[in-house]
């Protein structure tokens, strides 16, 4: 185990991957000769040179297409967005080209791509550039999505997401890139697509969080705990597919839970997990699935007005007394 | 349009027959496929290919089978058809049977054959071309001297990807050729009320993209062209844009009746005048290579076996109804039910 | 009233604004001279000219950006998609410019679009043609989403989008345009947006739909009154905004609801209905909130396969005995 | 590089006086912005102007203020200064102040004065050009001769959506400029490496469109030019495509630290051989209507006036918490709460 940051251990992973996999590359803007708006790719290109380490131009629907091209013709592109907010312009390839081809092609054509970058509110960047579009691709079947919270989890989810034979969301957040943690040292370390987890276990309510709203849980929950209240931290990880299980046993368990996410409250993928554990869990259910979300707002620039418009550790604690 | 080419015919007459064969095979299972949506066993868009034969034989025949890779839009049948797939597995995808090329999951507009190097079949206008500018980036990648035919419309040229993939091509001198099949014809939208400037094949040229307009209503100048471009692509590792001109005979789609709406009756009529295969029967005519019998003949044989691939197609069970979650992921199932 | 069609309804209301406003003009693909592919346009060419009655080229992002351009200087566009599944490729201009031009400008700019065209399954159109979108657009702030579902909403709530000063999406249904019913012959009839409206009156079940799955309800609770279940039929007829007074009145008579929507069932809008009810009427709840979805596939082309995945009665029917 | 313009300067003293006080006041505007970001007083994406001052001046006194339409990305403030937009009410929007022209929900990237024909103010790369267009569309549409001035980056150039737009504006001519700001960075990518061809004026060509390349680091000759390209489209009624040639002396935005990355000091340093700034105040020398001791006098009340403007916008409140609901509908809020 090392201790680092969410930034290097998914840089580690991906260095890795292009070090033994040359069908492996990464593509995007700014991420070769400028290193990249957030730093992920800082010491590719002189590396793996520019046949490997790929600056587009600004055309978002352009490149993620020619991506997913050469992955039909068996490589393994990895595509960054500078932000997810921008993969908007890419929706079209992404969902009806390649999260269908598989289907549409009844198996004869897979599609191994990653599209990746951060995703959700940054500082102050204002309406157009702070979108949570997990919700949006964690609809679409077809797609993986997968949201890491930790160093260790970043590592291991893009190691399993390369490996994949599917398209897969990779979504950061930008204020994970500093978050520290212990990363386990094997270059093999992977975690399973697919697979929720318990951060911290508690008997009386289950946080049920995923990407940068797990860390706000584990704080939410230590808060919890002066007033007395155990709350368990579930760590969603993969929104499609949902580990509906390791989410049931635990509000089985706590008969109460609160999903808490970044994108606007209303229609966002914690609505989806708020049905299904009342739908499955209905009998254990001592009060009703809480939810927590963004405001329901354009993002504005002011940070007095952008702070109330992101759910922090306080608003969970509201809703989890709320909830009584 | 574009000039007429001035050529020596210097094919056998096996090799032109070979062409008449494969056009007039486009030509009746395309026939055949709207008597079948008619009867309504075909269903949602289909579109054929009726009078542009010539172009899709003209590069298909001037590629390496099943090395070099082809894509293109839903109008797709005669592009599979000519790279090998069989016909019985088009019929039976266009007839959403289990036997077709996608397990009648895909439909006509959904026509994929990789181990042949066609790689679809895509139904967003516009939407497949940076895919095909990617496997032509695989084929740089790896070293590999693969062409990439990647095909579209006339209406498909607008779209703003196909510009931004243009502009990546040209900057990463992608082994890509961009192929425009200028039918006139976007729907019921004619081109000049689509297009500021008709000329599309222009459009190659901000990119610093070698850029043509040629027949594609002429078989034999078109498989001339279209080695040309072939080459010029496998030895210099560039991309080429060409716009090649051709007509829609049919509608839109088959499920279009509205072909009244947008031309006349006598453009359509003119426009018979450029049939591709009538002009490559009079050329053999001319060289003593076929007469009215043997034509005759031909065209009764290639009717047959498009009846009889028609046949077995039908004759083909549906997917059964289990089969609707296999395939979207390659190792798992999503959650099932409604 | 006069009995017509829901496309004769829609096209009336159409006609109507056209002559009584020139500010208003109608945009999109193939409506002009070949009068648009569910013919929602015919006749109108002829009529209004090519000034007001625009065929565009085949670019979804441009010619939305346009009709918003076009808003912003305080015309009354009408953008036709000629299926809502294209819209994917303007989601940018319609999300990012659309919804957020009012925010951003802090109430300077107004921009009074309605993008409206069927979405959802036709008839075997498969992966790329199927779309729904609803609660993608439903999930955004600065729009307003409307769904009706007989020939009397249509009319109402086109004219009262047209009339609307922010962009409306305007989410119609290839199974609904042949559907009769009576429209008022008031050439001001509007139907406000926000209000849901209870179609049938029941006390057993609350079935909560929108667009043409409203029809499917109402087949449902007709079919429902035969086994001796008295099903209540909620037209939410507006996803954003949503009038959860009606919904949850329904439901806190019947005490069960089941939510029915075409889109793909998991993270599809009906997900945040559910999730609401169980919210804010959980004392209320007999049993869990059911959901019918379309089947988590991408439509496959074989009408065997396709219905399978299009929810219908008995889909609902099953759900609502499952609930007990 | 656009040819250097040959022209007589036929401007009085007082006009060419009010040039150098437009470029310089937007230059300590936003030489400004950048302490003021340091200082940690604004945040997210800031875009300044300096180096390319020449170009908005010479567009915007060719137009009709407040009759034509203006729109741009978020490299704004420039563009609302010079339409009349009050100084202070841009600063405070930059340091998110409840009297900022947004009332703080903007930032620097969405500054907008609709009222004085400014339209933003946009963050998408390319996503506003084809609002401009539908802004051209509405004057068009009403019969009016106004002009829009549609500016995008060079980067922005390559986005597909500019294509599809120019196509529209070709076919349906609306009375549009779109100027590329060529200040030959997209961010940290050069002009080489993110256009196939760097000669980006030749992108119209296709569509039929007017299309040229001039100089924009010599306000008079851009000035000449405008009114040229803007008399055109006010009386022939047709779009024009124009390449600007100019130079960012500034990182990409005020968060950029990383210019080494990219291009050399050698580099920038040349750059400002070209200056806008002082090549005006050469010209103005050359002809006698300017002194050193002027000139200092002139910057002097200038950077007097950009620190009032500064103290102005700094002592203004920011925004109540309870405004974050307001105006994102007309008539309506959205459901509060987390
Ligand atoms: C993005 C998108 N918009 C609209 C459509 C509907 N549509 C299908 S084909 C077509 C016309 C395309 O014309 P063209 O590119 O010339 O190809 P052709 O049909 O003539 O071969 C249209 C509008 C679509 N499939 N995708
Ligand atoms: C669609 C999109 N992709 C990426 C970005 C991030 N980004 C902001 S500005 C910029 C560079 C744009 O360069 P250019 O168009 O030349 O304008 P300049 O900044 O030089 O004025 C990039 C990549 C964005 N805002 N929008
Ligand atoms: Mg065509
Ligand atoms: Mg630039």
């Amino acid at each position: 185990m090392t201790e680092m940051t969410y930034r290097e251990a998914l840089q580690k992973c991906i260095v890795d991957s292009l070090e033994r996999n040359p069908d492996v590359f990464i593509m995007g803007e700014d991420i070769g000769r400028y290193e990249g708006t957030f730093k992920v790719t800082r010491g590719l290109f002189p590396k793996f040179g520019s046949g490997r380490i790929i600056d587009t131009p600004i055309t978002e629907a352009g490149f993620a297409g020619i991506g997913i091209g050469a992955a039909m013709a068996g490589l393994r592109p990895i595509i960054e967005f500078m932000t997810m907010s921008f993969s908007i312009l890419a929706l079209d390839q992404i969902i009806n080209h390649a999260a269908k081809v598989h289907y549409m092609t009844n198996g004869e054509v897979k599609c191994p791509i990653v599209f990746r970058g951060p995703g959700g509110a940054a500082k102050q960047l204002s309406a157009q550039h702070s979108h949570s579009m997990d919700g949006w691709y964690a609809h679409v079947p077809g797609l993986k999505v997968v949201c890491p919270a930790t160093p260790a989890d970043v590592y291991g989810l893009m190691k399993a997401s390369i490996a994949d034979d599917n398209p897969v969301i990779f979504y950061e957040n930008p204020g994970l890139y500093t978050v520290k943690g212990h990363v386990p040292d094997d270059p093999d370390y992977t975690v399973p697509i697919g697979k929720a987890q318990i951060l911290k276990e508690g008997k009386d309510i289950s946080l049920v969080g995923y990407s940068r709203m797990t860390q706000v849980n584990l704080l939410a929950a230590e808060l919890l705990a002066k007033d007395g209240i155990d709350a368990e931290v579930v760590d969603v990880r993969s929104l499609l597919p949902l580990d509906t299980e390791t989410i049931y046993n635990s509000v089985r368990k706590t008969h109460r839970a609160v999903v808490v996410y970044e994108d606007w409250r209303s229609g966002g993928f914690g609505a989806e997990i708020a049905a299904r554990i009342q739908e499955d869990c209905f009998d254990h259910l001592d009060a009703p699935v809480g939810r927590v979300g963004g405001l329901n707002v354009p993002m504005p620039y002011a940070r007095v007005l952008e702070l109330e418009c992101i759910p922090d550790e306080n608003d969970v604690i509201k809703v989890v007394h709320k909830l009584g | 349009m574009a000039q007429q080419a001035e050529y020596k015919i210097t094919e056998s007459a096996a090799e032109l027959e070979q062409h008449l064969r494969d056009m007039l095979f486009i030509r009746h299972f395309e026939e055949k496929c709207n008597v079948v949506y008619r009867q309504g066993k075909a269903g949602g868009y289909m579109h054929v290919y009726i009078g542009m034969e010539a172009l899709a034989v003209g590069w298909m025949r001037a590629i390496r089978p099943g090395y070099d890779y082809v894509i293109t839009a839903y109008r797709d049948h005669a592009h599979a058809l000519l790279l090998g797939t069989p016909a019985v597995a088009v019929m039976a995808e266009i007839m959403g049977r289990k036997a077709g090329t996608a397990g009648g999951k895909g439909g006509s507009m959904h026509i994929y054959d990789p181990k042949n190097g066609f790689y679809g079949g895509w139904g967003i206008v516009g939407g497949h071309i940076p895919l095909g500018a990617g496997l032509a980036f695989a084929a740089k990648y790896r070293g590999e001297d693969r062409v990439t035919l990647n095909f579209m419309g006339d209406g498909a040229a607008n779209q703003g990807v196909v510009f931004e993939t243009l502009n990546m091509s040209g900057l990463w001198d992608l082994p890509c050729i961009y192929i425009v099949e200028n039918n006139e014809f976007a729907m019921g939208t004619r081109l000049e009320y689509h297009a500021a400037d008709p000329e599309l094949w222009k459009r190659g040229l901000p990119f610093g993209i070698r850029s043509e307009r040629v027949d594609g209503m002429d078989v034999l100048a078109m498989k001339r062209k279209a080695e040309e471009l072939v080459e010029y692509v496998r030895t210099e590792k560039k991309p080429v844009w060409v716009e090649v001109m051709s007509y829609r005979y049919s509608g839109h789609g088959a499920a279009d009746n509205d072909r009244q709406l947008y031309r006349t009756k006598e453009e359509e009529e003119n426009a018979w005048q450029r049939d591709p295969i009538a002009r490559l029967k009079r050329q053999m005519m001319e060289l003593g290579y076929l007469n009215e019998e043997k034509f005759e003949a031909i065209e009764e044989e290639i009717l047959a076996d498009v009846e009889k691939v028609y046949e077995e197609a039908d004759a083909s069970p549906f997917p059964d109804p289990t089969e609707v979650y296999d395939n979207i992921y390659s190792d798992m199932k999503p959650e099932a039910g409604h």
